[in-house]
């Protein structure tokens, strides 16, 4: 039994965002910027994508623009916050501390250009309060970016209450929604959000395709000189097969959202519960603030890479933290921004589902990862120590 | 898995004198938790000879594997033998690491060493310290950007 | 009869293409940054398709960083050897006045932050020569970059001259080469090329996937900033269907060169002959320093918009100057760098073919063009006035 | 095309009042050919009633298309009628313009009023000169940015 349980590193396309793609892909090729029959039955598309996850978004055609992926909408998002902050002298910017590398690194770059930083503590439950937001705030604040939820533990964040502290104070407001997508209702208007990112691939839609959704009046700058496209927003040929892709698997989840939400989180509580029964481990991130589809686990005494491989062995596949950080040496920056210790931090299993997943599946992996868990403590000198009060357990 | 060799993985996914020697004449553990890797070498010596070896770790794949081949490389060797082995040869053995993935075959070359120095330490055989690894320090092994 | 003769702004993507990537949009969506096997699958195909880019770049799989797309190829060498240039307080860059939008707004950004640019002039027949890349360059150049071959008017530049001067000088070199992949033979080595730029839906191949070659020692800055994607280069989960496909794409039509050159050439020609029957009409760009594709005329007395339209309605998608500018009122910045006045350069037509057209399709077009042309004329006050003698004629 | 409405395409593709009138009695050219487009408008008049129009359109679909509605618009009509033609009737009438395309159709407001500046200058009837725009120089156009 094969079990992809890695959804929060990307998913399987559903049939329906193939089956957008594929036209655009084989017949229907056309540039949208060509005047010609061909390049305008492309434009012509393009806006019914864009309409589509406008709607989705509950916000207007105008002011989504399409990139290449999450990364591509959270570094625009910040840039162009921060460009436009620079202009009135405004240069600190709130984040959180378990935000994805993608906001923290163009943060990094920020940083070096003479920005100041306040990243916010998560605390132990991997959720931000409002007031915490609200205290950070200054007067030269340009830019409060915090994600919707967190892409290794699952913890949702109180975006509209944070949009409204925001708002209130007169600062632009970003999410990275690349995980809330599709599991929360997102409506950037009610919620305050100026400036939100979506990933394609997130959604069972395809790889290469994201949207950043800019209120009217804030201004982009690019990241992609070049072209018109976008508005001459963001340049660089329209990827529209993908941006089909991306738009029919929006709507196809959205539209199904609660349905999804209540298979996903029915099997994401069996796997907590069940977890929650090998001893000395630790359910990161808050149990009831959390999207419905990740359970992410610390074990006392072992190290994750070995434990994902051994689940692999038995056909399941897993992460440790996030996807793009795995092959690195240093234990999750999530994990120790919710104050596990190193030790503790390195032994991560993040399990991740979407709808695909079945109770069979989740069996199985109720199975495999005690097993796996045992075996490994098994060898490990760590867990002798621990086991033979040579030293204290952490965890319960 | 593309990541590791065959035999690395072979070396994972059987790893060969796991375990502990109750009473061993020897004992080496190096790395830390904190950097997410220990590994532990237990020796049975004779005449000179390593006649048994088991290893305990705590880490990564190749952490794994890299103990499994080390303790191969030496079972039945000489100490003279075992102290010449390299992190390179447990590297080469295992048909290749990934760079940075190579500090895992450093760990098995001074487990081996630290447990090597633990017999003579017992035993009141004199050696030259300098030619051991100082395996205490976190900071020795520098594979950590953190802790 | 439908003709696509837009293929300088889009192609067909090849069947090769396409079944390169249906499998990692179907089964294997594992992210490459995965431990997992299904993880690992994919990192073992982004590895097989960098190895083929390399290959018939004549580079190492090493030097190749996989991008969105041109445009983005083309931001990230420029910002890369401006960083360096930067660093080194050289910041004098030489450029020519015809290059995409993707090199020169990105130029203009960095004339923003104090840097200098130079364009070359590129003459009447579209053809800069490496003495002028010599005579321009300065102890403070950091850059040179000049395109392979220009997309309006598909004139080729002598890119290894150009290169033996600059690693003579000890100046980065980069090329945009979107437009000459798969239609020129490429050797970066041999040609002394630092930094080069393709974009997949040039080749047949998808939208959505460009690489960047920059040798071994050229240090890059990101554009996108994130994981670890790329050796740390590129952050954004790898668009592994799309990066398939781009090298299927071009490995068909690497090895394909000779024979698709020869077929696309002797069309183009046959369109050269034609067309060039029309009274006051000219060519643009060197008749033989050109693609085998890209046949780009003036006619004068009609404005360029109606006769894409009325050569819509005959079925032949054509376009006027390039995809991305059209629907902007300004006349092409190409042509008019070749030095043809506003009321020419309005009256311009690109046609530019694939190996996919026929005779057929040729006869068709020189069917249609020249009526269109006449029927325009006769609508035409300007004509009226060129043929009673009121103003002059400036083509012959 | 999505580009233009399916009348501004009628008009392109069918173009009504196309060409010349010999010995007409106001004639309008508004435009340049360095912008890329020139219209240029013919009108027969009776008795203040214009009785028959003609244009010549030197442009882009829009351009086009412009100039055969405007005329359509003002076949028949009385020039007091015809003066109060504004551009934003004729893309309205058009279905409406893309934004970039507008000025098309202030070209088609402007070559009306020069043509009937021209019949009044012609036939010596006096007229509020400031009513009428300054359709000779490119600038007032506004609608290059280069040349
Ligand atoms: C010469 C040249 N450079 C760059 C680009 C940009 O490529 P892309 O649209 O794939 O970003 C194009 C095509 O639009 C081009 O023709
Ligand atoms: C929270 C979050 N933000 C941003 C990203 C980046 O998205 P992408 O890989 O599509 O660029 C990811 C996923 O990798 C994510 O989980």
């Amino acid at each position: 039994m094969k079990v992809y349980a890695d959804n929060a590193a990307t998913t399987k396309m559903s049939r329906a965002s193939i089956d957008a793609m594929l036209p655009y892909m084989d017949e229907e090729y056309g540039n949208p910027s060509s005047l010609h029959s061909a390049g305008q039955r492309a434009a012509e598309a393009l806006q019914r994508a864009r309409e589509t996850i406008a709607k989705y978004l509950g916000c207007d055609a105008k002011e989504i623009t399409f990139t290449s992926g999450g990364s591509e909408a959270d570094n625009q998002a910040i840039l162009s916050a921060a460009a436009a902050g620079r202009k009135k002298g405004k240069k600190h910017i709130i984040s959180t501390a378990f935000e994805h590398h993608a906001v923290l690194h163009t943060l990094k770059k920020l940083e070096k250009q003479g920005f100041e930083i306040t990243l916010l503590d998560v605390h132990e439950n991997g959720v931000i309060s409002p007031e915490q937001v609200a205290s950070a705030i200054r007067s030269d604040t340009c830019l409060v970016t915090v994600m919707y939820a967190n892409n290794e533990i699952g913890t949702v964040q109180p975006i509209a209450e944070i949009g409204a502290v925001c708002r209130e104070k007169g600062v632009l407001f970003h999410t990275d929604a690349v995980q809330a997508a599709v599991h929360v209702l997102i409506d950037v208007r009610k919620q305050n959000i100026d400036l939100l990112s979506v990933s394609a691939h997130k959604f069972h839609g395809p790889k290469g395709a994201g949207a950043l959704y800019a209120r009217k009046g804030v201004i982009l700058t690019n990241v992609i000189e070049g072209g018109a496209q976008e508005r001459g927003k963001r340049a660089g040929t329209e990827n529209i097969p993908a941006i089909m892709g991306m738009a029919a698997a929006f709507e196809e989840s959205c539209l199904a959202m609660e349905e999804n939400n209540a298979k996903m989180s029915a099997m994401r509580d069996r796997l907590i519960d069940g977890l929650s029964g090998i001893p000395y481990s630790i359910l990161n991130g808050d149990r009831f603030y959390r999207l419905p589809g990740i359970v992410n686990f610390c074990f006392e005494g072992i190290e994750g890479e070995s434990l994902l491989l051994l689940l692999d062995q038995k056909g399941i596949y897993a992460s440790s933290g996030s996807a793009c950080t795995s092959g690195s040496l240093d234990p999750s920056h999530v994990l120790l921004a919710i104050g596990r210790p190193h030790e503790i931090a390195h032994g991560s299993l993040r399990l991740s589902l979407s709808v695909y997943n079945t109770d069979e599946e989740i069996d199985h992996i109720l199975k495999a990862v005690p097993a796996v868990v045992e075996y490994l403590r098994g060898m490990s000198p760590l867990w002798r120590d621990l086991e033979t009060g040579k030293r204290k357990h952490i965890l319960k | 898995m593309a990541l590791y060799s065959e035999k690395v993985m072979d070396h994972f996914y059987n790893p060969r004198n796991v375990g502990v020697i109750e009473n061993a004449d020897g004992v080496g553990e190096v790395g830390n938790a904190i950097c997410g890797d220990i590994m532990k070498i237990y020796l049975k010596i004779d005449n000179n000879v390593i006649t048994d070896v088991k290893f305990e770790t705590f880490g990564c794949g190749s952490a794994i594997a890299s103990s499994s081949m080390a303790t191969e490389l030496i079972k039945g060797k000489p100490l003279s033998e075992a102290l010449t082995l390299t992190n390179k040869a447990v590297a080469e053995a295992l048909d290749g690491l990934p760079p940075h993935k190579m500090h895992c075959s450093v760990l098995a070359e001074e487990a081996i060493k630290a447990a090597v120095m633990d017999y003579y330490d017992k035993n009141g055989i004199s050696y030259d310290r300098t030619q051991f690894p100082d395996c205490g320090s976190c900071e020795h092994c520098g594979h950590c950007t953190e802790g």
